[in-house]
Parts: structure tokens; C-alpha cells; sequence
């Protein structure tokens, strides 16, 4: 079945206001509330619930050796990379591509600026100086929580390449379609770019 | 499958199809291996439960010396088999069946789509499925067997098993995705994809079933994604995430960071598995729904009241899991919570289970093969949810937590409760998939025998389980409780492999009603819902003409029509 | 959906959007550096991570302009059952029966 | 033929969850053997032997329920094979389309939620509270004794004489001397006394707090009606109180690893003189701990 006869792929339909392809992303959107959230809840636990000195205590801020600069820094990086993504999807709707795609490798470029920092100013740093996750808990929620936003940037990432690149044949066949693409992207990215607005200050600044 | 390269098409549409019927087709024949495999494990363990210490006979040297030396089943095994059976039944047997299998091939046509609403979604979803699944028979062949820490992989034990256990929860990964792809295309392919005139309340109860479920896995499955990844973390990167300070294993202190917290995982694991209890049941209800409103040729009693039912029972599933976990130290208000809770969840059912016993009231009931399953279903359910009672109270629960008491209650709703519903739909549904309709006598067979051996399986494990027998036991003739019993649980283990032959009958019926089972119409069981107005099997885009629907689901003997059934699609005749 | 003309108002708001943004990050910096409780910290942080959040849902994802009963429905069911999952952790810490004691030795 | 088969499967059904209690008639003699040991009490289908104070009130709730669970099951099994006799398809009978007003079935729906809530606010919350809740005074005179699983075995602390537990910690474990890790330099714990098997007195409130050296075990004594999770990095207290001298078992409930189902020790209760001379003979300087025969 090809999706074109599918209804609703491109039009909003009448009840949810929104074509299959938003309702959808929003859905996954939600579990994706669910996976971050279990595993704040899990931060909020093994803090509070640490004991006070000694081993698996919770680790104070000079432990931590996190830089606040470094986060956030990224933290800007991905701010502006949310608004050139948007800016992609507003130069769509304008009728240009060419402008959507500049913006849409401004973005893939901003996110892997964030995904190279991460790495070397962060990750490699910390791990050659012992702060593996095995360290504390402080560390092992650093890691999994970063390690698994990182994962979505670079999944966001492919997917952003593929509509710079392969992808981008739809907008001359069906440019209403193209640019709903790229706005479920769009609100991919913006989550990820939500989930690190809790992440900086829980892991750099609490 | 064959290695068919120069047949152009045949990967995308027989493999790789986008169909939502041939994926439906994949999702339950693969979840139906799956359920078999799943039930041999279990055949083997019952050796072990009824005749311990002795050699399996005839089969008990192919398992090799590591797992069965002489035949004789090691407790690593027993304990693999076990946490496996329960992986398997669960994840991959039952709720692929019932989400991935009848969910994908009936859902869209009794909607009246042309497909799902992401088809390409719907594709991979089953392939992650397949992976995931594929990913867990591994395990079986890595050092130190599969996993051995239960289904549910409390830590620490866990945390301190065999490499089976990481390969369950890579697995276990593979699965959750496949099921959240999944319930994002149910729920968009419900709200977008209805047929016009197909409001919300004319839709079948089978459909609400499937509509509450994907929520339940949609939100309830994404804590335990990330409890795998935490645990995931503790086994490969030596995190302490359930590690609590001052463990020490077989007298060695141990050396991780600590501070975590074991019941953190039961807490993420059961706020999806309490849920998933419910992703268990509520599609099997819709299948019985289903099946008793066409046998009883009339409109099932309270409609609106079991779709009001099934979303509270949605809801209130979120807020009973931690009734799994009363003897874990918990204090008076946390207990009282969760037991008020489960004692309102259990309204709702009950409320199901009586619209559905009142339908048969003023009915002219056909005993149909589906009939028989989907009558079955409802004693069968009330006997599995009536005994929830005692373990929802905390309590009794003190006398009855982790006893055979709770196999024998949760069996009872998921395997003559869940797996007769799958029946009922397999036998309601073959001609629709088919065009032949399954042999009836083989059918009744099938259905008489399972009936009998499935209540001798598990009847007796509320004995055993008040005797006070813990579950999970390799051995339990060692206690004097255990040993006072152990004729039950011969019985029990008898029962079980006679079940197993009686599913003979359904696996010849199966595949010889492929091509010889008697061919029907389109409608043969005179039924109402849109799945039947398209032909049988339905061709690619389902339907001829998109149908328009014109009245609710179950119109059945209503008065002045030459016909006791008036289908949905058929405009109104004076 | 909107018309051209209001795109080019919106990038407008885009760009209003990235300055507040911006500048709440930096806000948050300089408050956590402020000698107070770790619970006004704790507070302070989440307040201003929330009005983020929020300005990235509203403007960016386009919320704003959503004419959607079924979206917000989503949204509560999964903002209650959120609620839930975050009262784990009380859960577990909390409710401990008399004289329960954390730690096996000692 | 099909509804008569299911009437006589639904009353075998209903007959056999009749008997479900107090049916230990069915049982062996007492004195099972097992593992070499003699062990006390009447083991049947039903119930285990009951000898706590608080065990009367669990069984009586669990009779009740199951009481309940049969009137319900077997009013709804009459309604249905009723239905199931009377309106099958035949010819000349038609099903009637309108929907019937199911008064009965909301007094049945009443009726669940009234008995649900009585039992919950009546028994089982009152139960639970005086099991977890209310621990003895230290007027009511307990024996408090800390129970430690491990990997597959059960540790019982005493305080022995002076009524102070020794301190604890990991690194003074040792295996065969030492199993619960006592502090040899603290004077409270030169008395403790550390067995595999576990000794109580008869007719006296007994405290255990209950934990875990690696995984999650759980003590359960099935004719004491006591469970409880034994969790590592966690103490938690329950208590009892036995009325009867003998010897039975103590069970791991929670799957623990290869040898869960071999993780038992004896449970002897025994009167207070017994009890006291038992301490008395354990706290001699000469074997601190006695490698025990249930341990692996």
C-alpha cells in the first residue's frame, strides 16, 4: 500500500488537527516523556536516597569535575540549532529549498559540533581520568542520561541528513509532504533539544 | 521461505510487505511458534517438578551435559527454562498474538482502512519484533545458558548473572521499541483512518480494546526501556544502579560504587508490567466480545459500559503496580494505597465479565468452534481474577506472595483466559484470512480436550499454593509442605503434556484447512463489523468500494429485517 | 496552518524565542552560583528549565498554534502517568515500616 | 450433549474449589520426612499447620475470600449454563435485540464493591497494621534476633545475653567462622551468638529484622503465616509470636539463584527453658558457629 492513497498523510484531519505523520511523532514524543522521566526518577532516587557520607554517597560539585562552561555552551549550540531547524521548516513554507536546506546542514553541524564537545572536551577527558561510570552513581546517571540524549542527536542527525540529501527528491514531487516531514523532524529535535534544557542544570548546576 | 531471487516482488510482498495483512499473518504465525516453543519449555520443566532428580526420559540426552548431565536436569537449566518461559509466553507469544497478529490484520479492516496508518512503520516493527526475538533463542547458546533470574530479573541476582542475562536485555530493548512503533501506528490508524460514519461509539469493542492497550504499551513500556538500560549499564559498565553499598557475594566483599537501589528496578519493571497484565487481557475481552455478540445473535449487553470499563481499567492499571511488591518492606499507608487500588481495578472486570455473562441472556446461542473458546474464556477469566483477590490483600497476600498460589491465578487469566481468547479468534478469523473455514470437528476436539487438561494443569496449584509451596522451586519435596503436595503437582505436570498432545488437533486443523478447509463466503458467520464486508482473503487496499457505515457494531436479530444481522456498511432498508 | 505572511512574523518570534532562551541559560548559571539551600537551587533550576521547556514546546514545536482537543488529551494522560513515575522515588524512600533501618551492617 | 458436559465440568469445578480449605484430611500423617530431619505438623492440600498469634486472623480472611470467590463463581456458572440451556439456537427461537435491565447485576456490582471494602478496612488492613505496623514494646518482653540471607543459606544473629547486637561490617566475614560479620573488638558482640538454624521460644513476641547479604531472598514461614523480603542494603523488621513447640522449616520464598529451592533451615521453637539453655550452650567460648547441615 503506498501512502499517497492513505488519507490524512498531507491534509490535517477534522477531529485531531494534525495529518498521521504529527499525531504519530507527538505519540512517540510521549513514551519518549516516559523513558527520560524514568530515568529522572531514578536520578531523584538514588540521590535522595544515597547515603549521606562514605561509600555511594552522592557526589558534591568539586567531585563531579563537570564544567558548566562546557555544558553550557552545548546547551547554546543546541538552542541555535532548534532555531535553524525551524528556520528550515519557516523557509518551506516560504516556498524555498534552498534556503531549508542551508539551514537543515546548519543544524546536522550544530548537533555534531555537540556530539564532538560532548566527546573530547567531556567524555574522553573524564574517562582518562578515572571518572568512568563504574565511579558513582553521580557518574553512572551521567553517563546513561547524556549517552542516551547523545543517541537521539545522532539519530536526529541521520535523519536530518537523509532530508538534506535523498530524502529532499519528495519536495519536488509533493512539497507539502516534504515540509510535514520535516516539521515531525523538527519536533523530534526540539524534544531533544527540551530533554537537555533539564538535563544541563540537573547534571552541571544542582 | 525460499530463495526465491528472480521472482521480482517476492521479497516485498511475501518478507518485507508493508500489508498489513501479510505482516498480521507474519506477527501470528511467528507469536503462535513463539507460544509452542514457549509451552515445550515448560513441558520440560514439569519433568523436573513432578519426578525430580530423575533423567528425562528419551529426550534427556539431547540437551548435552552442560544443561541435563545423564538426563537430569541441572538448576541453572531449570531456572533458564523458566525465566525463558516466561519471557517468551509473555513477550513473544501473547502479546504479539494479540497486538501484533489479530491487532494488525483485523483492527484496519473493522475500521475500514485500506492499511495502517504508517505502513512502512508497521513493517518494522514486526522486523525488530523478529529481531528482538531472535536475540533472546541466543541466549540459549551463550556461555552459562540463557537467563536465570525469573522474568521479572530482580537485581542483584541479575546483576550477578550469566551473560544470558544481557542478551535478554538487549532483547528485551528490541522488543519494547517494536512494541512502541507499534502502539503510535494503532492509535493514529483508529483516529485518522475510521471509515466515514464510523464514530468512536460505533467502532467494536474489539477495536477500544486495542486503542486502551496501545496507550498501556505506548506510556507503561518506555520505564522499562529504561530500567534495561540501567541494568544493562550495572552488567557491561559495572554502574551500581541496583547495587546497594556492603554486598557481598559468596563471602567476597563486593568492590562496585554502591549506593543503588534494588527495588528501583521492580518499581520501573512493574509500572510496565502491571499494565502490561492489562495488554494481556483487554484484547483477549475484545476478540470474546467479538465473538459472543455474533453467537449470541444479538447486540452485547452494555457496550458503552464496557468501553467506559476498559479505559478506566487503562487507566488504573498505572496506579496498581506496586501491590507485586508487599512483602518488600513496605509500610501501612503504602499498602493500604495499592490494596485500595486493586480492589477498585477489580470493579471494572467485574463489570466486564457480568455485561458480557448478561449478553447470553435472551440470546440464540450458536456453539460454534469460537463459541465454545470464547465461552470458555469467561469461567476460565473469573476464576484467574476472583483468586487476584486474596493476593490484592495484603494481608492474605503475607500467606500467599510468590506461593504457586499466584502461577495458578495469573495462569488462569492468561492461559485459559488469553490463549483460549486466541483461539477463539484464530478459529473466528481463518476464514476471513483464508477463505476456508477450519474443520469444526477437529476444532470441538481441540477445545474439549484443552478445557479438561488446562484446568487439571492449574486447578491444583491453589492447593499447592495454599499448602504454602513457593513458586519457582526446583525441588519442593525438600519441605514437608512441599512433599505433602507433590501428588498435585504430578497431576499438574500429567495435565500439561496431555495438553500439549491435545494441540495436535489444532496444528493438523491448522494447516491442512489451508487448502483443504471447506471454502465460504465472505460473511460466513453472518456477522455485523466491516472486516467482513471485504472479500476473503482481502486484496491489497482491503476494500472495493470504501464502505460508509450507517449504524453500531452488533445490530443482531433486530426486530422487522428478513435477516437476524444488519452489517454496519449495508445502508437501511425500511 | 499559517499563511506565508505569518511565517515571516514568526521568525520574528524565532529569534525572540533564542534570545530568551540564551538568556535564561545564562540566568541559571548565575543562580546556582548564589549561596542558598540545594531546595531553592533545586526550585530555582526547574522553574526556569520548565519556562524554557516551555517557550521550545510553544513556540518552536509550534504548540501554540495547535487546534487540538486529542493532543492535549494525550498530553494529560501522559503528564498524570508522568506524575506517577516521578512519585517513585517517594515510593521507595519513604513509607519504610517502624524501625526499618537503610543498610544491612552497622 | 455440549451443555451437559458443561454442567457437569462447572460442578466438578465448583466442588473442587469447595473443598479447597481445610481439606489437610487429604494430607499425610505428621512427621514428614525430610532431608533427614523430623519435622513437626499436619501438611496437607490445605493450609499448612497454623502456630502463630497472628495467623487465625490471615486464615480466617483467606476463608472468607475463598467463600466468597465460590458463591460468586458459582452464582454466576448457574446464571450462565442456565442461559446456555435455555436460549441455544433451535428452531423457533430467536434472540430478543432490546437490552434487558440488568437490575441484579448492579446489586452484584454493589454487592462486590460492600465486600471488597469490608474486607479491606475490616481485616486486611487491621492485619497487616498489627503484622508490619505494631512492633512489640520492649514491656511485651521480645526476642529480637536478626535474620541475614545469603547465597543459599540463613544466618540468625542473637544478642545473646546482654541483649546488644556487635557491630557489623563486610570485612569481617568469614565464611565458617564468622558468617554474619561481627566486629570481633566490640564487646557487645563477644555473646552474640550466629546460627544456621533457627531456635525461638514458644508463647514470646519474636522481632526479626530481616536482610540480605547479595541478593533478594525472602524469609517465609509458612506455619508462622510470616513473609518477608530479605533485601540487601535494608533491615526490616517483622515480628510473631509462637504458640506451639516443634520443629518446622524456614523457606525462602524469592527466586535467590541455582540452589533457591535447597535454601531451608530448621525453624525449632522450643519452651522458654529449652530456649534459654540452647543460648546458653551456643554462647560457650569453644565453636562460635557450627557449620550447619543445611547449608551448602
Amino acid at each position: 500500500m503506498s501512502s499517497e492513497t492513505l488519507p490524512y498523510t498531507v491534509k490535517p484531519h477534522p477531529v485531531t488537527a494534525m495529518y498521521s505523520g504529527k499525531f504519530g511523532t507527538w505519540l512517540f514524543l510521549a513514551s519518549e516523556v516516559m523513558l527520560f522521566g524514568a530515568l529522572f526518577s531514578s536520578y531523584v532516587l538514588l540521590r535522595v536516597g544515597a547515603p549521606a557520607e562514605g561509600p555511594g554517597h552522592w557526589l558534591s560539585h568539586h567531585e563531579t569535575h563537570l564544567s558548566w562552561k562546557i555544558g553550557g555552551f552545548n546547551t547554546l549550540v543546541l538552542i541555535i540549532s532548534s532555531v535553524t531547524m525551524v528556520m528550515a521548516w519557516a523557509s518551506l513554507k516560504m516556498g524555498s529549498l534552498q534556503k531549508a536546506r542551508l539551514y537543515l546542514i546548519i543544524t546536522a553541524v550544530l548537533a555534531v559540533l555537540f556530539v564532538i564537545i560532548k566527546l573530547s572536551l567531556e567524555y574522553i577527558p573524564h574517562i582518562k581520568d578515572g571518572l568512568v561510570p563504574s565511579h558513582s552513581n553521580f557518574f553512572a546517571l551521567y553517563y546513561t542520561m547524556t549517552g542516551l540524549h547523545a543517541l537521539h542527536i545522532i539519530g536526529g542527525v541521520v535523519v536530518i541528513a537523509y532530508f538534506i540529501g535523498p530524502g529532499a527528491k519528495l519536495y519536488h514531487k509533493d512539497p507539502e509532504y516534504y515540509t510535514n516531514r520535516i516539521e515531525c523532524t523538527g519536533l523530534y529535535w526540539h524534544f531533544v533539544d527540551l530533554v537537555w534544557i533539564f538535563l544541563f542544570p540537573v547534571l552541571y548546576l544542582l | 521461505m525460499g530463495e526465491d531471487h528472480h521472482t521480482p516482488g517476492f521479497w516485498r510482498r511475501y518478507v518485507f510487505s508493508i500489508d498489513h495483512k501479510v505482516i498480521g499473518v507474519q506477527y501470528m504465525v511467528t507469536g503462535l511458534t513463539f507460544l509452542m516453543f514457549g509451552f515445550c519449555l515448560i513441558m520440560l520443566m514439569r519433568w523436573q517438578l513432578a519426578y525430580p532428580g530423575e533423567a528425562v526420559p528419551v529426550i534427556g540426552k539431547i540437551f548435552g551435559e552442560n544443561n541435563m548431565p545423564g538426563g537430569i536436569m541441572l538448576p541453572e537449566f531449570y531456572n533458564s527454562l523458566g525465566a525463558m518461559h516466561g519471557t517468551i509466553m509473555v513477550f513473544l507469544g501473547v502479546v504479539p498474538i494479540l497486538v501484533g497478529g489479530f491487532g494488525n490484520y483485523v483492527l484496519p479492516l473493522q475500521v475500514g482502512a485500506p492499511d495502517m496508518a504508517f505502513p512502512k512503520l508497521n513493517m518494522m516493527s514486526y522486523w525488530v519484533y523478529a529481531t528482538g526475538g531472535i536475540t533472546m533463542l541466543v541466549g540459549f547458546f551463550v556461555k552459562g545458558g540463557a537467563a536465570n533470574s525469573g522474568w521479572t530479573s530482580y537485581p542483584p541476582l541479575s546483576n550477578l548473572a550469566t551473560t544470558g542475562q544481557t542478551v535478554w536485555l538487549i532483547g528485551m530493548v528490541f522488543l519494547i521499541t517494536s512494541s512502541l512503533l507499534g502502539s503510535v501506528n494503532f492509535i493514529v490508524t483508529v483516529a485518522h483512518l475510521r471509515s466515514d460514519g464510523l464514530s468512536m461509539f460505533r467502532l467494536p469493542f474489539f477495536v477500544w480494546a486495542q486503542l486502551v492497550t496501545s496507550f498501556l504499551l505506548l506510556l507503561a513500556f518506555p520505564p522499562l526501556e529504561a530500567a534495561g538500560v540501567l541494568q544493562l549499564m550495572d552488567r557491561l559498565a559495572g554502574t551500581s544502579f541496583f547495587m546497594p553499598s556492603g554486598l557481598v557475594v559468596s563471602g567476597v566483599p563486593q568492590t562496585v560504587a554502591g549506593g543503588g537501589s534494588p527495588l528501583l528496578w521492580q518499581h520501573l519493571f512493574w509500572f510496565l508490567a502491571h499494565p502490561e497484565v492489562y495488554v494481556l487481557i483487554l484484547p483477549a475481552l475484545g476478540i470474546v466480545a467479538e465473538i459472543i455478540a455474533n453467537n449470541t445473535r444479538k447486540p452485547p449487553w452494555g457496550y458503552r459500559t464496557m468501553v467506559y470499563a476498559t479505559i478506566f481499567l487503562g487507566f488504573m492499571s498505572f496506579i496498581v503496580w506496586a501491590h507485586h511488591m508487599f512483602m518488600t518492606g513496605m509500610g501501612t499507608k503504602l499498602s493500604a494505597f495499592f490494596a485500595t487500588t486493586t480492589m477498585i481495578i477489580s470493579i471494572p472486570s467485574v463489570v466486564i465479565l457480568t455485561a458480557l455473562l448478561i449478553s447470553l441472556y435472551q440470546a440464540s446461542i450458536r456453539f460454534t468452534v469460537p463459541m465454545l473458546f470464547a465461552l470458555a474464556f469467561l469461567p476460565m477469566f473469573a476464576i484467574g481474577g476472583l483468586t487476584g483477590l486474596p493476593l490484592g490483600l495484603p494481608a492474605s497476600d503475607i500467606a500467599l506472595h510468590d506461593t504457586y498460589y499466584v502461577i495458578g491465578h495469573f495462569h488462569y487469566v492468561v492461559a485459559p483466559g488469553t490463549i483460549f481468547a486466541i483461539f477463539a479468534g484464530v478459529y473466528y478469523w481463518y476464514p476471513k484470512v483464508t477463505g476456508r473455514m477450519m474443520n469444526a470437528t477437529l476444532g470441538k476436539l481441540h477445545f474439549w480436550f484443552s478445557f479438561v487438561f488446562i484446568n487439571i494443569v492449574f486447578m491444583p496449584m491453589f492447593w499447592v499454593g495454599l499448602a504454602g509451596v513457593s513458586r519457582r522451586l526446583y525441588d519442593q519435596t525438600v519441605y514437608a509442605h512441599g512433599k505433602a503436595v507433590q501428588d498435585l503437582t504430578i497431576t499438574s505436570s500429567w495435565g500439561a503434556w496431555l495438553l500439549g498432545l491435545a494441540q495436535i488437533f489444532f496444528i493438523i486443523n491448522f494447516f491442512i484447512s489451508i487448502r483443504r478447509g471447506k471454502k465460504v463466503s465472505n460473511n460466513p458467520w453472518d456477522a455485523t463489523t466491516l472486516e467482513w464486508a471485504a472479500p476473503s482473503p482481502p486484496p491489497h487496499g482491503n476494500f472495493a468500494t470504501v464502505p460508509v457505515v450507517y449504524r453500531g457494531p452488533y445490530e443482531y436479530s433486530v426486530p422487522g429485517q428478513d435477516k437476524d444481522f444488519l452489517p454496519q456498511h449495508i445502508a437501511a432498508e425500511a | 496552518m499559517a499563511e506565508a505572511h505569518d511565517i515571516s512574523k514568526h521568525i520574528k518570534l524565532y529569534i525572540g524565542v533564542f534570545i530568551a532562551l540564551a538568556v535564561f541559560t545564562v540566568i541559571t548559571v548565575l543562580a546556582s552560583t548564589i549561596e542558598a539551600g540545594i531546595a531553592t537551587h533545586v526550585v530555582v533550576a526547574l522553574v526556569i528549565a520548565c519556562i524554557k521547556g516551555g517557550l521550545v514546546a510553544a513556540i518552536f514545536m509550534h504548540l501554540k498554534w495547535e487546534k487540538t482537543a486529542v493532543l492535549w488529551l494525550v498530553f494529560g494522560i501522559c503528564a498524570i502517568l508522568f506524575v506517577v513515575l516521578m512519585a517513585i522515588p517517594s515510593l521507595t524512600v519513604n513509607d519504610l515500616p517502624p524501625q526499618a533501618h537503610m543498610g544491612t551492617w552497622g | 450433549m455440549n451443555v451437559r458436559m458443561r454442567v457437569i465440568v462447572g460442578l466438578v469445578l465448583a466442588l473442587a474449589v469447595l473443598v479447597c480449605f481445610d481439606s489437610s484430611a487429604f494430607g499425610q500423617a505428621e512427621g514428614v520426612d525430610t532431608s533427614g530431619m523430623t519435622i513437626d505438623g499436619n501438611y496437607g492440600y490445605g493450609l499448612p499447620p497454623d502456630i502463630s498469634v497472628h495467623g487465625p486472623g490471615i486464615d480466617q480472611l483467606i476463608h472468607i475470600l475463598h467463600w466468597f470467590m465460590v458463591l460468586l463463581f458459582v452464582g454466576w456458572g448457574i446464571f450462565m449454563v442456565r442461559c446456555l440451556i435455555k436460549y441455544r439456537q433451535r428452531a423457533g427461537h430467536k434472540a430478543v435485540h432490546g437490552s434487558v435491565k440488568a437490575k441484579p447485576a448492579k446489586f452484584l456490582e454493589v454487592g462486590v464493591v460492600v465486600f471488597e471494602t469490608v474486607l479491606l478496612l475490616g481485616f486486611s488492613i487491621p492485619i497487616w497494621g498489627s503484622i508490619k505496623n505494631d512492633l512489640p514494646e520492649p514491656t511485651d518482653n521480645p526476642l529480637r534476633l536478626r535474620v541475614l540471607a545469603e547465597q543459599f543459606a540463613w544466618n540468625f544473629h542473637y544478642p545473646g545475653e546482654d541483649g546488644k547486637f556487635g557491630k557489623t561490617a563486610p570485612k569481617f566475614i568469614d565464611a565458617a567462622m564468622n558468617p554474619a560479620g561481627i566486629d570481633p573488638g566490640d564487646p557487645n558482640g563477644e555473646d552474640d551468638i550466629v546460627s544456621g538454624a533457627m531456635h525461638i521460644p514458644v508463647n514470646r513476641p519474636i522481632i526479626c529484622d530481616i536482610s540480605s547479604k547479595d541478593v533478594i531472598h525472602s524469609f517465609s514461614l509458612p506455619v508462622l503465616r510470616i513473609k518477608q523480603d530479605a533485601i540487601p542494603g535494608m533491615r526490616i523488621p517483622t515480628w510473631f509470636q509462637a504458640t506451639k513447640t516443634g520443629t518446622y522449616q524456614v523457606a525462602c520464598a524469592q527466586l535467590c539463584g541455582n540452589n533457591h529451592y535447597k535454601m531451608l533451615a530448621p525453624l525449632v521453637i522450643q519452651s522458654a527453658e529449652d530456649f534459654a539453655a540452647w543460648q546458653v550452650e551456643k554462647s560457650a567460648p569453644a565453636e562460635d558457629f557450627d557449620e550447619d547441615e543445611f547449608e551448602d
